[in-house]
This record gives C-alpha cells, structure tokens and sequence, in this order.
C-alpha cells in the first residue's frame, strides 16, 4: 500500500511543480517527477507479494509458473513508459535550450507572448 | 488490400533510411521520403477503395506476432480507420508538397523524420487495436509534434512547442495511468477484448473513473474548451505546414481513438461529456474568435470549434437513445466534418503560410494578388462556414437533422455555433478583400489549390450521402443548370463569350424548365425569375466594364438557384436553393464597392437561413405541405430567413450597401427578382404554416406592422439619400415592404395585391436599376449631386425613368396604381385602418424621393464634368424600352396580370380568389370602390394631347434658351454647380423627423455586435498563456470530468 | 493562493488516484492476459526472461514503437539543436587526470557490459535498452573528460539506423517468411536458458541496444555541442 | 466667354410684329394686368411699398408685385443708376418677356438728377433701355408714381407704349450705348 | 358618350372660370380685410387673358414645355373625376373613372409633372420650392388620410357617390357633424392643401421668388394659372363631397364651395407664415390626434 501512495505522492509532488514552479526547468522536471511516479505506481500494481521475479532461469520455476512469478506485463510496459519519458524529457531539454538562447532567461512568465 | 502493417513498417523503415542517408547524401532524402508518402497515401486510398467497393468485407485485423488479440498486439483497419488514413496521408502530401517547395528547414533529413512520423502516429493511433499500443502511439505523434511545432524555432514557436509538451505530457500521463488501470481491472489491454467484456457485463466500481482517466487525455488532446489554449498557441505561433497537418490530420486520429475508446468502454454518461464538452467547446470557441486578429489563432478558434461539433456529433453518435436513422445521418455528417475540415483547414493554413504577416490586416488586398489564392481562400472559406454546396453544409445539414429529434435546444446550439462562424470568417473574408492594392503574396498555392479541389470534388459525394441520408432530391434540370453555369466560368478569357454562353444558358434553362410554368404559384414566378433574369442578363452587357471573371458564373447561380428554389417541393430543397442563391449573391455583393456591406449581409443572411433550418427540423415533415398545429415559433423561425432577405424592419440593416454598393450590373437582379424570393418563401409559410396557427390573425397583423414599417421607414430614409443606388435600394425595400403587408393580410385580395406588385417592381426596379447602372457607368458615380440635368445628354433614360417613377409613385394612368389601389382596398376591407393610414403616409412621402430621383440624376443644371456624356448603351437602352412597355400597357389593362394572377390563386384553395368584377365602365369593382385603368389612360393621354395641341396652336413665340439663362436677380450665373440644387434636397424636411430617422436598428445590432464582441473578448482572456495555468485547466477540468461523470 | 489552489486540485486528484488504486488490493494476485505469457511464454519463445519475451514479441510492435520514440527524440533534439548555438562559457579543457585515467580503463568495460547485457536480455535482466544506456553512459563518461572527444556523428547516425532498419526488417522477414510481422517462428527457438535460443529475440534486443546506445549517445553529445561554444 | 456658349442662348431675339385680331382687347387686358418686377435700384423704391399697400393701393389698378423677372410686364427704374446697377437692370429687362414696359422714377434716370456730375450715374435712361413713362420729382410721392402708371394704361391702350418693340428693333445700337457705358461687359450678348 | 365628353367639356371650362372667380374674390376681401379697396373680381381673367397673349415666352427643356399641360390636365382630370352634383348623369361628370383612391392619387399627378418642368428650368428656387411642397404635403397628407378613410370605413365604400349617399338624410347626416374630429383634422389639411398661410412657405414668393414656378411666364403660366384655379375648386368640391353631404343642384354646389373656399381665405390673412418643419410637426400632431380620435372611434365601435 506504501507503494501506492508514495508512487502517487510523487506524481502529485512532480505536477505541483508543474502547477506552481515559475522556472521552466523547474517544470520539466516536475514533468520527469511525474513520470517516475507513474511507473512506480505500473510497477506495484503488477506486484503480488511472496512472487520472484518472471525470469525463469531455474527448473523449478518452469512449472506451475504463474504461481511463483509477478505480473511480468506491467514491467514490459514501464520499460516502454520509461524509454518514452527519456524521449519526451530530451525533447523538453532541447526545447527548452532553444528558449534560453533566445531569451536568455528560464522564467515561464517571460514566456506568455501567445494568449487570447 | 494492402496489409496496413506495411504502412507502418515501411513508413518506419524510410524513417530510419532517412536517417542514415541524411548524415551521408542530406539532398537524397527526398527520394526517400516523398514516395514513402505516396505510398501510404495510395496503399490507404486501396484500402478505403476496397470497403467502399465492398471488395473488402469486413475490417481487417493483423495480428501482429501471430498472437491471437489478447495477448499480442492487434491492427484493426476498418472502413473509418482507412478512410482516415487515406485523409491523414493525403494531408500530409499536401503539406509536404508544399514545405519542400517552400524548402524544409536544414537539416532537412531529420524534419522529413518527424514529418513522416508524425503521418505515422496519426495513422497509428487510428489503426491500433491496443490501448497501450494507442499511448505509444499518442506519443509518437506527440513527440514528433513537439518537435515540428518548435521547427521554425521562432520565439513563438518554441513557446508553443513547450507548453503543448507540457499539457501533452500531463494527458498522456492520464492516458498511460487510465490504460494501467484498465488492464488492472479488465486484465487485458486489447480493445475489442475488453470491449467484449464491458459489453458481457464486466463491471468494476472504478471502471468509470479509469475510462474517464483516459477520455480526459484524449479530451486535452482534442482541444475542447478550456483546456485547448496550448493548442491555440500551436495554431498561431507554429509554422502554419506543421499546423496543416495537425489540424488537417493529427487531431482527427485523436477524434476516432475518442470515439471508439468511448463506445468500446460505453459508459452511459459518455454521451452527456461529449455533448457538453463538444458542444461548449464548439459555441464558445467560435464565439471567442469574433474579435481576433491575429489570422492564424483566429483559424485556430475555428478548428477547435469544428473539433467541438464533431466531438458533439460524436456525443450524439454515443447516445443511447438515437433512432437508427439519426445515426446514420450523424455518421455521414461525421464524415463529411472531418473531410470537410481536414481539407478547408489545410488549405487555409498553406495560404497562410503564402501571406506575410499575421494580422488580419496583412491580409488586406490578397484576393486580389492572383486568381488561383482567390478561388482557394473562397473555396475553403466557404467550406469550412459550412457554405452550400461544400460538405460542411451537407454535413451541418444532416447533423441538425438529426439533432432535432434529440433536442431543439442542441439544435439551436449548432445553429448559434454556426452563425457566429460566419460572423467572424465573413469579417476575414470582408477584411481579405479590402483594399485595392494587391498584397505581396507567395505562389506556393498547389497544394491549397489541391485541397480546395478536393473539396469541389468531394460535393458530389456529399450531396449523394446527404440525398441518401435526408430523402432528398433535388431538381435535376436545375441541378445541370447550376453545373452548366459553373463551366461558365472557364470561359474567364473574355467577359462577351461569359455574357453570351449566359444569354444561351438562360434561354436553354427556360427551354428546360418550360414545363413547370404552370398557372401556380412555382410557375408563377418561374416565370418572372426566367423573363427577367433574360431581360435584366441584357443589360449586363460588358463592353469595357471592368467585370469580374467570376461574375457571369455567380450571377447565373443565383438565377438557376432562383428557379430551383421555387420549383421545391421539400423544405431541404428549398433551404438548399436558398442558401446557393444568398451565398452566390453574396459573392456578388463582394465584388462591389461595399465589402463591408456584403459582410453584414452575409451574416444576417446567414442567421435568417439558419433561423429557417431551425424552423424546417422542427417540422414534422419535409415536405411543403400543410403543418397541423404549428406554434408561432416555428411560423417565425421559418419566416425569418424570408424577412432578411426582404429586409424587413429591423432586420433591414444589410440593404442600403449591399444594394447600393453591389455591382451595378447585379443590383437589378437582386432588387427585382431575388428579393421576389423571400416573397414567395413567406406565401409558402402564410400558406402551410401560418394558417394552421391558432393566433393567426395576431401572428398576421405583426407582419402586417413589419411589412408597413419597413415601408414607412425605407421611404423615410430614402428621402435623405444621396447616393443614388442607395436611395433605389431603400425604396425598393419600402416597395417588398407593401408586398409583405399584402401577404400578411392574407385575404384574396391582399394576395393579388402583393403578386401584382411582386410582378410590377420587378419592371419598375429593374427598369431604374439597369438605368441606373447606365447612368453609373457612363457618369462615373452614383452620388446624386454630382449628377443633374443628364436630360440633355440621355433623353431615352430618362423618359424610361421618368415613367418607372412615376409607376413607382403608384400615380394612376401607368401600372404602379393598381399595387395600391388593391393594397388599400384590401386594407380597408380587412378593417386594418392603422396600418392602412401609415401605408397611405409611406406612400406620400414616396413622392419626396421620387422627385430627387427625377431631380437630381435628370433636371436642374448640367455639371461641367458631364457635359460629354453619352446616352446609356444600346443593350441598357433595350432593356429600358422592353422594361416600358409593361409600365404603359399594364397601367391600361392590369387585367393582363390581374387574371393569371387569379387563376394562381385559384389554385391555391387556401385563399379563393379575389373578389373582383370587371365592368365596362366602371374598369376594376372591389367590394368597396372601382377603378377604371383603359379610361384613366385614355382619359388623360387624350387630355394630354388636346391640351398639347391648343397651346402649341395658341402660345407665345416659344424660345429654347441655354441652361444658366434664368432669373438670377439680375446677375450671370458662374457655374452650373452655383445653380444645381442637388445637396440636402430634403434637410427642412429632415428637421422634422429627425426623430424619425434615428438609426435605431443599426445602432441596436452594432450594439449587439460590439457587446457579444466584448463579452468574447473578455472570455479569451481565459487563455491567459501561462504554462502553470493552462496545466492546472487541464487538471481541473479533468477532475470535473471526474467528478460529474463518473456516476 | 496559486500553491493553495494547486494544493487543493493535487487533494482532489490524490484521492481519486487513490481511490482506483486502492481498489486494487496491493500484492494480491490477479492475472489477466499476461497469465497466457507467464503459463506459456516458454513454450512459445523460449526465452527465459518472460518479460523480455513481452517486450520484444508478444508486445513486440510496442517496442519498435518505443525504439521510434526514442529515435524521434534524437532526431528532433539534433534537428532542433543543429542551428541552437547556446554559447556558455564552457571549460576549454579537460577533466582531471584521476577521472581521465578511469575513464579510460572503463570506458571499454562499459562498452562490453553493455554489449553483454543486451546480448543476454532475453535470459538475464535487462537489455537491449538497459545495454544501450550502459554504452550511452560509457560515451558520455568520455564526454565529462575529454573537451576533444567527439563520437562519429556519422557512425552514430548509420548506426542508429541500421538498428532500426533491421528491426523492422526482422519484423518484415516475420511478415514473408513466418506469417505475420514479427513473427517469431523464423528461426528455430533454440534450448530454453541457453544464449542461442528465442528466435528472433536476441536479434531484435542486439539491434535495439545498438539503437539505443548510438541514440543516447548522439543525444548527450548533441547536446553538449550546442552548448559548446564554436570551434 | 467660350464656356458660356454652352450655358448661354447667344441668339438675337426676333423682331415683333404688334397688331393682330384681338389687338385691342389684348391692350385692354395688358393695361389693367400690370405685373411690376420687384427690383429696386435707387431710392424711389421707398416710395414703391406705400403705392402698392393699403394707403394707396395699386392694386386696384390690377398691378402687382412679382418676385422674378420672367413674369413681369413693368421694370421700375426707381431713382438713380450706377454702371454697376445699369447691367443688372439690362440683364433683368431682357429677361423679361414682350410686351414689357419701363418707368422711370424720378430725376436721376433723366439727367442725373443730384448725381449729375458723380463718376458713376447714369445721366440718360432713355440712351440704355427704352423708357415708356418718366415720373419726375426727387422722389415722386406715391400719387406721383399711381398717376403715372395710369398714364402708362392709358399708353398701353392706346397701342403706344411699344419701347419693348423699339429695344429689339434697335438692339444694336442699345447695346452699343450699354458698352460704352459698361467697359467691363461680363455678360452674354443676349440675356434671355 | 359624346354628349357627356362635350358636357364634361362645358363643366371643366365652368370650373376654369369658377375657380378664377373664387381668386378674384378672395382678392377682393383679401383688400377689404387690409382696408383697400382691391382689384375687380375679375381681375384674374384680366391677368389670364394678359398671360395667354403675351407675346415671347422662354422655354428650358422638354419637361418645361410639357409641364404646364400636365399641371392643367392634372388639375382637370382631378375635378372631372369628383362629381359636381352626385346622381346627376351629367354633372357627375367622369366620377365612373375611379373612386377616392383614385382621386387621391391622381391628384398628384399634375403637381409632379409641374414639378419636373419646374424642375427643369434650372433655377435653384424652382426644386426647393417642389421639396418644400412635397414635404409639406407629406405633412398634411397624414390628417387627410386619416379622416378619409375614417369616412370609407364608417361608410364601407370608396366611391364619393357612396360617401354622399351616406350623408343624405338631413344637414345632421353630413360627415362635418357625423366625424366633427375627421372633419376637423382634413379641413385644417386643407390649409396645407391651398397653401395658404401660415403653410404658404411653399410658395413664398418674398424669398424663394414663388419657388416651383419662378422661371415660368406667359402662355406657360397661363396653362399654369388656369389647371390651378381648377385644381382649388376641384378640392373644394372634394371637400364639399366628403363632408358637406354633397350637392343635390349646381346652386347648392356653388353655395357649399363656397363656404369651403371661404375657410383658408380667412385663415391666410390673419396668420404669419411657418417654418417647414414646424407646419410638417404641426400636421402631425395635433390634425392627427383629431383625426386618431375619431379613428379610434370607429375601430372600436366596429
């Protein structure tokens, strides 16, 4: 349950940056906070207590599997989240290196040229 | 059938070709990359092909893996998801075409990549048949999105590009959280599985949340109010290619993946989100776009509406109380959107990308710049305002047939979205074709060109699912005369060929429609569209005038429309002809002096239309037949349309400029016959609707006042013109005025008076019309005190309009009396005595212009600068004389129009026929007096004569004298502009009823105007461009949706 | 009022969080389709690391859409930093010898445990992604210590799409030859736990952790170049 | 004057013959219908207001006032002419139609009256325009003027009054006489 | 059908003379009102007979030369249409031509053909004069409007002889007593009809130099002066008609005409003159309400 919540927190804490931070690198990594929360949170819900790990490299694991490992679907897919959460954070970066160049500040009120 | 896997595969295998070939041979890519596109673009076209055909019978699944659908991965390429491919791959060629002609940004391997994969992941998310496969997907598109959007790597852009990051990420945190948990709760990730399962019973107490979870990342993605202020920034601040294909293809995968997430986890409140959520987004948005002046956000405010529509229609698609048949219609409907605005919207933003600046005010004068960005930026304007005979009309058309038997009020939604689109995009069409220099514009104009072909293209198709869907059937001979008339166009190189193949044209479209003249009323006034839109075609004459290309082809519509219209029998039918001819004369206003007038036109126009489809979904039957028990709503709504184009008071407001101001050659035709129109749509509704009403005679008598009061005021205010087209056009609203009051007395007689009329302002407006067209093209203005004493020079045109003033006046011996004489008398009979006295006032202070008319343009002195002039030319003065001598003959024997016009009303059992005698002395015998026209004529012509003849026989010895020869205190007169009395005839007058002439109506709807601009104007600032805040709309609004749907 | 109001709209998503997630009772067991890969999985791929097997064959269509991501990153970042020239002052020279000396002695040892890890993705943790990082985290050691070290644009671009194209070769190759794309019926499976078993897999892991390993690294030194002031 | 060829008649008027059948009740008619141009060019208008009103009611004698020339019989030179007004009463006797009739009030339009010797008075009417009454006096009373229009009647009936047939008759000289008077002629040669 | 042409000849030309006679007359005590003495009464056939026989006349234009027959045809054609004596075969003259509606617009032929010829004459005063006219017209016709058709309603036709039907029956059956308010309000028109003052700024011969036809003289003006003199008595007997009961003999015509012709004579030369807009408001109120009362009356007595 701990983990549920935790994970939850973190999401809650990674969009409060992004809700409240006025620094954009602030928000891009309350954005990655979010991210790691989520996949804490896809994590412990593939998880089934007293279970190994879906790796089956001893004999004794070949029977009766699926009473001995976790949910291995709910990894596969963080594995994927993860990758995507690096793809959108480099793009973040390099966005956000592009603003800095050209206006030299981080602040994300400078940035409210485009509204109504 | 070509494997979609291919598309995928193949799509993915360029891109990593792309990638390597760019770090080797850059200039190579394009080899690479543009036949990837045309084979994704031909391989879906087969596909959508093969449905269509129905060579491919059901959806095609590919199992990717060769696993089974739960457990491995799935496409599932049905009807939609390949016809959406083809769009979003078609799209994306026109994009492409266009940036590489316009040349990618360096390095141009790796903005191909994104491009590519951008195409990819659209057509990905729609072909998916796996939820986590979808996210993935989502964030291909996404990220290729960040990436494109932030390519010009403008200031703008880069802001925009990070705060869709932002938003982006949070949604597909949502979507990644909501698929999590549904394979938590359903314990699988396949659509059609768990699909399966929900539809078996599976239930969970979250399921409800977790679909939501996920509707609200797709509903950020989908830009609904008021979380879509990212995407506004993206619309404006992104290169306007990039934006093409979002808007054009990207959002539209989103769209589908909404709509199948929502029916496959078929909560029942889905239907109330997306209706709310739709339709809010929809109204409001094209409601915030009204004063926006930035081009490209303003195009933004619209793609987001017309996202709304379609996220309403899909609401109504995920209803589960719609009949079949509404769905079926809402499906088309859905269909013709997304073809419609993929393709009006990509066209738009590739002209965009042609103009320089953003400002609306950039756009001044590119209509002008080249022919091929005028046909574009009309077509897709027009397309995408849902403009006749583009999809989006068809498409509004069904929806709102559909919706009605919903709810009235979602119609009324639709209709109000819909109206203040044409608000805001005919002012941008209005500001666009200001100016007369020609903008500096790019001639990257294929792929506009391309799209807006497509949408030309695509109007057969969308009449036939329209026809299917509505049961309905259009006139086919005025169909190919619509068609015909279009081809007039090609003949663009020379204006006397147009003018000709228009004569023939006509005379072959009487040929055609001979059989429908029958002695009703159709036929009645078939019969006066077909003669006089002959007649009045005459006098449209080229010569030198400087006549627009598309001017014979517009004018020819509005004829053919006319005839169509009248020719209806179903009120789809009728709305239909109705709005090509208001949308056609509205291009032909444009083409005159007054954009803005055309503007005001176009939207009132607009709003009547849409008042009368609103009218028509409330009626129980399509066809025009008698309706039981109508409420006085649905008499009024019906009406409105015809009272607009009549300009009624206070809806009159458009008239003065667009008739004053609209070229000259037209205004006859759109004073003489076309306003005729809203004439014969208002006996339709007397006849079917309003006289079933129970408060009948109270409905009546209001338009008895509207119709006086218009009468009264346009003759008010056309005593103060000065312009002369200007003051033609208030009177002849007066003129419509008295010809609505006789319908809405709605007795025999009352009817004949207002055909008669209808027929006989025909011949006198059209006549003064055409003659003031001369007069405008031989004296160069239309200002009246730049004219006077153009007898001299012009004595033919001005005898003609000296007599069509004189019928105009309603003075006896010509055929203007007898309109009166059976208006009164029918007003007395029916005891309406208060409007009877303002109708006598109207037409006494008719005469006050009648006289500035003769005065100004005729007599008095002629100025210096006209001392050159020519008589009218010699097709203008045909038409004149052909237009005399129906004034002349029919003021002695009105019975030539009085009996076909009885037998007409014979045949309408309503009414009855008139109760009229014709004696030998007495002429004409109404129940209450007579009138003996032969006798009059006689009578005076002869007095005329005798009297004429005794004093040349008896008189003085008569000498001609020059002009400036008068009694002038004994002084020499300077000039003839000393002497003319041409200016403020009337100001003594106009000190009196100045109280009169307070512009009320106008002033009101400016009011209306500027308060619900400035109530947009203050809603935008919702969208206040701070990243925090668009992130905590997005989170609120999701967790409303959480909150209020999750029941 | 701003942190208040975001307060109150992370409660009210907390609690909604929290109440989907707790309805899922923590640790209980509750399979759904992945019951079929943990009871069969074996059978069918023979690789000894189930979630491997998801990974790259059951949901083997999710990884090449993964791979994509991540090569779409890469290539907007290049496309958008190409032309960024973000001119800080950077230190002109290198790092200190203690980390130039690790780095060097590492630098081929990261390299080949990388290149292990993906080799062995489909019978140990890890792979092709986690190996690819590993390299990627090699690269980027050499980048802290050597102001002048600079991987070969090019090869890191050949290499990255070549990875690609033969992931969806392989697929292709699954699609003519196996039925449907990626197919893992190709080539024999092979012996359960052993290296040369699981069809495809291994192929596919191989060409990912090139992919990400060149990816990452072009990444990380993209974007160190921007900020590089100008040669 | 080019310009003014368009705007002005440049047309001499025609001669008139004076007879025909209803000669005699024409005379009748035009001497008791005695239509006076109200324009007065001197003093002696004054003197007009008191004839045509209550006290000395010229309008028994069937006169009255007109506002414009066109419809006028009698012009009233009343008291002395300048040059300058000398071309407006041209102007405005020509505009009116035949038969017309000219008095002359007072001494000025005589000999130049207490003018005599002024730089610009008229000293001779009857060299300008034909003058058919004098009315002598500085001003005549209103009695005066009353019965020198009833001599003008008398003129009238008998067929005598016909300086109007004279103007045109002699026209030319007329004009001649004006221009010699008026160096700076500014008017068409024929005002109708 | 010759007979009545020739009698209605014989009618018109009684008309010209009568209508002549009338301005004599109203000259006449106009003198006597001022303490003059005052032209003969048949002064104005002096003054026709001088016009009609002078010997020049100008002309400015097509419009200009027809307009004075237009102004005379208008003016006869408007007093044939009204009967002189209602039921007599003879003397109701054309009145088979048209009913009140009729009239009534026919009525404005001869003043818009008079208006262009004047119109044409080029001289300024001449179109402000007509405008004048209109406008003032557009005032006056209100009031009238509405006591005729207070009268076509009441009496359910639109024919004079219907009208002087329903009055027969005694001086008390006659519309003046019958609708006192319509009567009221369409006699005060009649101010504004004949011009007179205080409505006479039409003409205003002191500062518009009797506007519409100030370019006109001799033969013109005589045409003019005739259809004019006609046009009054052509009212007058209208008015006679609509709310004196009719004429049963030519004497009783005479008699009621001239009472009618004696109300703006006494109204003019007591009064000064109005500004345009003042005699327009003037019409539009208080006429109007007169003639709205007995509007009123008869829309809810019906």
């Amino acid at each position: 349950m701990a983990f549920f919540v935790s994970s939850i927190l973190l999401i809650l804490i990674g969009l409060y940056a992004v809700l409240v931070k006025r620094n954009i690198m602030k928000i891009v990594i309350g954005l990655s906070l979010m991210d790691t929360g989520v996949n804490l949170l896809i994590i412990s819900l593939g998880f089934i207590r007293g279970r190994t790990a879906p790796i089956i490299n001893t004999r004794d694991l070949l029977v009766n599997t699926s009473s001995k490992v976790v949910d291995p679907l709910p990894q596969a897919l963080v594995l994927t989240a993860i990758v995507i959460g690096v793809a959108v954070t480099a793009v973040a970066l390099s966005i956000v290196m592009l603003m800095y160049s050209k206006k030299k500040t981080l602040e994300i009120d400078e940035y409210k040229e485009l509204k109504w | 059938m070509v494997n979609p896997i291919l598309i995928i595969g193949i799509t993915l295998g360029s891109a990593f070709l792309i990638g390597i070939v760019q770090a080797f041979r850059p200039r190579w890519t394009g080899w690479i990359f543009y036949p990837t596109l045309v084979f994704d673009f031909l391989a879906s076209a087969v596909n959508l092909y093969g449905f269509l055909s129905g060579s491919i019978g059901k959806p095609i699944m590919v199992k990717i893996g060769g696993f089974p659908p739960p457990v491995g991965i799935n496409l599932l390429v049905g009807k939609a998801e390949a016809a959406l491919g083809t769009l979003i791959f078609a799209v994306a060629l026109l994009g492409a075409y266009h940036w590489g002609r316009r040349g990618f940004p360096q390095p141009q391997g790796k903005i191909m990549v994104l491009f590519l994969l951008l195409a990819l992941g659209a057509a990905g998310i729609s072909f998916t048949g796996d939820f986590f496969n979808l996210f993935v997907f989502v964030e291909i598109t996404s990220i290729a999105s960040y990436g494109l959007v932030a390519s010009s790597r403008r200031e703008e852009a880069l802001e925009a590009a990070f705060k869709y990051m932002v938003v982006g990420s949070i949604s597909s945190t949502f979507i990644l959280l909501g698929v999590v948990f549904l394979y938590k709760a359903t314990g699988s990730l396949n659509m059609l599985d768990i699909g399966g399962k929900i539809a078996g019973g599976f239930s969970s107490q979250v399921l409800g949340l977790i679909s939501l979870l996920i509707l609200a990342g797709l509903l950020v993605e989908l830009e609904v109010f008021p979380i879509n202020g990212w995407a506004l920034d993206i619309y404006q601040g992104a290169d306007p290619v990039v934006v093409a294909l979002l808007a054009g293809a990207a959002v539209k995968a989103f769209y589908l993946v909404y709509l199948k997430t929502a029916s496959y986890l078929a909560l029942p409140s889905f239907f109330k989100l997306s209706l709310i959520f739709g339709g809010g987004t929809y109204l409001v948005s094209q409601f915030f776009a009204w004063r926006q002046e930035n081009a490209r956000r303003l195009l933004g405010y619209s793609s987001v509406g017309q996202l709304g529509l379609l996220i309403l229609a899909g609401g109504l698609l995920l209803s589960p109380s719609l009949p079949a048949s509404s769905r079926a219609m809402v499906l088309a409907a859905v269909v013709l959107l997304i073809l419609n605005h993929s393709f009006s919207k990509s066209s738009l933003f590739l002209l965009a990308d042609n103009v320089k600046g953003e400002k609306l005010e950039d756009w001044k004068g590119v209509l002008s710049s080249s022919p091929v960005f005028r046909f574009s930026f009309t077509t897709s304007v027009f397309s995408v305002a849902g403009l006749p005979p583009f999809p989006g009309f068809w498409a509004k058309l069904l929806l709102v047939m559909a919706a009605a038997r919903f709810s009235p009020w979602l119609v009324a939604l639709i209709l109000a979205g819909a109206l203040a689109e044409v608000v805001y995009y005919f002012r941008f069409f209005y500001l666009v074709s200001l100016g007369d220099k020609k903008a500096e514009v790019g001639n990257n104009l294929l792929a506009p060109l391309v799209a807006s072909l497509f949408l030309v293209g695509a109007v057969p198709l969308a009449y036939k699912m329209a026809a299917d869907k509505l049961s309905l059937t259009l006139p086919g001979g005025v169909l190919v005369l619509l068609g015909l008339s279009l081809l007039v166009y090609l003949l663009g190189f020379s204006r006397l060929l147009q003018w000709l193949a228009s004569l023939g044209l006509v005379a072959y479209g009487a040929y055609l429609l001979l059989p429908f003249l029958k002695a009703d009323l159709s036929g009645f006034f078939l019969g006066l569209i077909l003669a006089g839109a002959a007649v009045l075609l005459l006098a449209t004459y080229p010569g030198a005038k400087n006549l627009s290309s598309s001017f014979y082809p517009a004018y020819l519509v509005v004829v053919f429309s006319m005839a169509g219209l009248v020719l209806s029998t179903t009120w789809f039918s009728l709305f239909v002809f109705w709005e090509i001819m208001s949308w056609a004369s509205f291009l032909l206003i444009n083409m005159g002096r007054g954009k803005k007038a055309a503007w005001i036109y176009a939207v009132l126009s607009a709003a009547g239309a849409y008042a009368m489809l609103g009218g028509i979904s409330l009626l129980p039957s399509p066809y025009i037949s008698s309706v039981k028990s109508p409420g006085p709503w649905l008499a009024l709504l019906l009406s409105l349309g015809f009272l607009v184009k009549m300009a009624t008071v206070p809806l009159h407001i458009w008239a003065r400029d667009a008739y004053g101001e609209s070229p000259d050659d037209f205004t006859p035709l759109l004073s003489g016959i076309m306003s005729k129109m809203g004439v014969f749509g208002s006996a339709l509704v007397f006849l079917y609707v309003v006289i079933n009403l129970s408060s009948r005679s109270s409905f009546n008598y209001l338009l008895g006042w509207a119709g006086v009061l218009t009468a009264f005021f346009m003759t008010l205010l056309a005593v103060f013109q000065e312009d002369l087209k200007k003051l033609l056009a208030y009177s002849s609203v007066a003129q419509v005025g008295y010809i609505l009051l006789g319908l809405a007395l709605f007795t025999p007689l009352g009817w004949t008076a207002a055909l008669y009329h209808t027929v006989n302002h025909f011949f006198f407006k059209g006549l003064l019309f055409v003659a003031a067209a001369g007069i405008v093209y031989r004296v160069g203005t239309s200002y009246l005190p730049h004219m006077g004493g153009l007898i001299r020079r012009m004595p033919l045109t001005f005898f003609a309009s000296l007599l069509a003033v004189i019928a105009l006046a309603g003075v006896p011996p010509l055929s203007g009396f007898a309109g009166k004489w059976l208006l009164y008398t029918a007003l007395i009979e029916k005891g309406w005595i208060f409007i009877a006295v303002v109708a006598f006032l109207a037409s006494t202070l008719a005469f006050l212009y009648s006289f500035k008319i003769l005065h100004a343009v005729f007599l008095g002195q002629l100025q210096e600068e006209n001392c050159e002039v020519r008589e009218v030319p010699i097709p203008v003065a045909v038409v004149e004389i052909i237009l005399l001598i129906p004034l002349v003959v029919l003021g002695a024997f009105p019975r030539l129009i009085l009996d076909p016009i009885t037998r007409v009303l014979g045949k309408v059992t309503a009414l009855g026929i008139p109760d009229l005698k014709y004696t030998k002395t007495l002429g004409v015998v109404s129940r209450l007096g007579h009138w003996n026209a032969l006798f009059l004529m006689v009578f005076f012509a002869g007095a005329f004569i005798l009297a004429l003849i005794f004093f040349a026989l008896t008189s003085a010895r008569v000498k001609l004298v020059g002009q400036m020869d008068v009694g002038y205190s004994g002084e020499v007169p300077r000039s003839p502009e000393d002497l003319h009395f041409g200016y403020g005839m009337y100001d003594h007058f106009r000190r009196a009823v100045k109280w009169l002439i307070y512009p009320l109506a106008t002033r009101v709807w400016r009011g209306i105007y500027e308060a619900l601009g400035a109530v947009a104007e203050m809603g935008r600032r919702i969208y206040t461009g701070d990243t925090n805040t668009y992130a905590a709309y997005v989170i609120g609004i999701s967790l409303l949706i959480l909150l209020i749907f999750k029941g | 009022m701003r942190k208040w109001f975001a307060l109150a709209l992370l409660i009210v998503l907390g609690f909604f969080l929290a109440e989907i997630a707790s309805s899922f009772p923590f640790g209980q067991e509750k399979w759904g389709v992945s019951k079929h890969y943990v009871d069969r999985g074996i059978e069918e791929n023979r690789g000894a690391n189930l979630v491997t097997s998801i990974v790259v064959n059951y949901r083997g269509f999710d990884t090449l859409g993964e791979v994509t991501v991540l090569f779409l990153a890469a290539t907007a970042l290049a496309f958008l930093l190409s032309t960024c020239r973000c001119r800080r002052k950077y230190r002109r020279w290198d790092a200190s010898l203690i980390l130039k000396t690790a780095s060097e002695t590492l630098y081929p040892l990261l390299i080949l445990f990388g290149a292990y890890i993906f080799i062995h993705g489909h019978l140990t943790p890890g792979g092709g992604f986690q190996g690819g990082t590993v390299i990627a985290s090699a690269v980027m050691l050499m980048l802290l210590s050597y102001f002048s070290f600079h991987p070969n644009h090019r090869a890191l671009s050949t290499t990255e799409g070549l990875a690609g194209l033969a992931f969806v070769l392989i697929g292709f190759a699954g699609l003519v030859w196996g039925g449907s794309f990626l197919a893992n019926n190709i080539l024999p499976l092979g012996q359960w736990n052993r290296l040369f078993s699981a069809g495809v897999i291994p192929l596919i892991y191989v060409a990912v952790g090139f992919k990400v390993g060149a990816e990452l690294s072009g990444l990380i030194t993209d974007m160190l170049k921007a900020t590089k002031e100008e040669e | 004057m080019g310009k003014d060829k368009k705007y002005f008649l440049d047309e001499k008027p025609e001669k008139l013959t004076y007879g025909g059948v209803f000669r005699r009740i024409n005379d009748w008619a035009r001497a008791r219908s005695l239509w006076v141009v109200a324009y007065g060019t001197g003093c002696g208008s004054i003197e007009l207001r008191p004839t045509f009103t209550s006290r000395f009611d010229a309008e028994r004698l069937g006169m009255r006032m007109v506002a414009t020339p066109r419809q006028a019989d009698v012009l009233i030179i009343s008291g002395y002419l300048t040059v300058k007004t000398l071309k407006r009463v041209i102007r405005v006797y020509e505009q009116m139609q035949s038969p017309k009739y000219v008095v002359a009030l007072g001494a000025c339009p005589i000999n130049g009256g207490m003018y005599y010797d002024s730089y610009n008075a008229i000293n001779r009417l009857d060299l300008y325009l034909p003058v058919d009454v004098w009315i002598t006096g500085c001003m005549p009373r209103p009695e005066a003027i009353l019965a020198g229009f009833k001599r003008l009647q008398e003129l009238i009936d008998s067929g005598r009054a016909d300086g109007w047939k004279k103007y045109i008759d002699n026209l030319d000289r007329y004009r001649e006489n004006q221009k010699k008077i008026i160096k700076n002629w500014k008017m068409p040669n024929y005002n109708w | 059908m010759w007979a009545k042409i020739l009698y209605a000849f014989l009618t018109l030309i009684g008309g010209i003379a009568y209508g002549l006679l009338l301005g004599g007359i109203s000259r006449k005590i106009t003198a006597r009102m001022q303490n003059r003495r005052g032209p003969t009464v048949w002064q104005n056939f002096i003054d026709l007979w001088k016009l009609f026989r002078k010997k020049t006349a100008i002309s400015h234009g097509v419009m200009f030369y027809l307009a004075p027959m237009f102004r005379l045809v208008g003016g006869a054609g408007t007093f044939l249409l009204v009967p002189v004596v209602v039921g007599s075969p003879y003397l109701s003259n054309f009145s088979f031509g048209g009913d009140l509606i009729v009239l009534m617009y026919f009525m404005v032929l001869g003043c818009l053909g008079m208006a262009l010829g004047a119109a044409e004459s080029g001289h300024p005063h001449a179109p402000i004069g007509v405008t004048r006219g209109l406008s003032q017209m557009a005032g006056y016709e209100l009031p009238f409007i509405l006591s005729v058709i207070v009268l076509m309603v009441a009496d359910k036709t639109a024919t004079l002889e219907g009208i002087v039907r329903a009055q027969q029956g005694g001086i008390l059956h006659w519309h003046l007593f019958t609708h006192p308010f319509a009567a009221a309000a369409a006699f005060i028109s009649l101010l504004g009809m004949m011009t007179s003052y205080p409505f006479q700024v039409v003409l205003a011969p002191q500062e518009i130099a009797v506007g519409p036809p100030t370019e006109y003289s001799s033969t013109f003006l005589s045409y003019m002066f005739s259809g004019r003199s006609v046009f009054a008595v052509a009212k007058y007997l209208l008015f006679m008609n609509l709310f004196l009961g009719g004429a049963s003999n030519l004497l009783w015509a005479f008699v009621k005409t001239f009472a009618i012709f004696l109300w703006p004579l006494f109204i003019t030369n007591v009064f000064p003159r109005l500004r345009l807009e003042q005699s327009v408001l003037f019409f539009w109120t208080w006429p109007t309400f007169l003639g709205l009362v007995d509007l009123l009356r008869i829309y809810l007595v019906r």
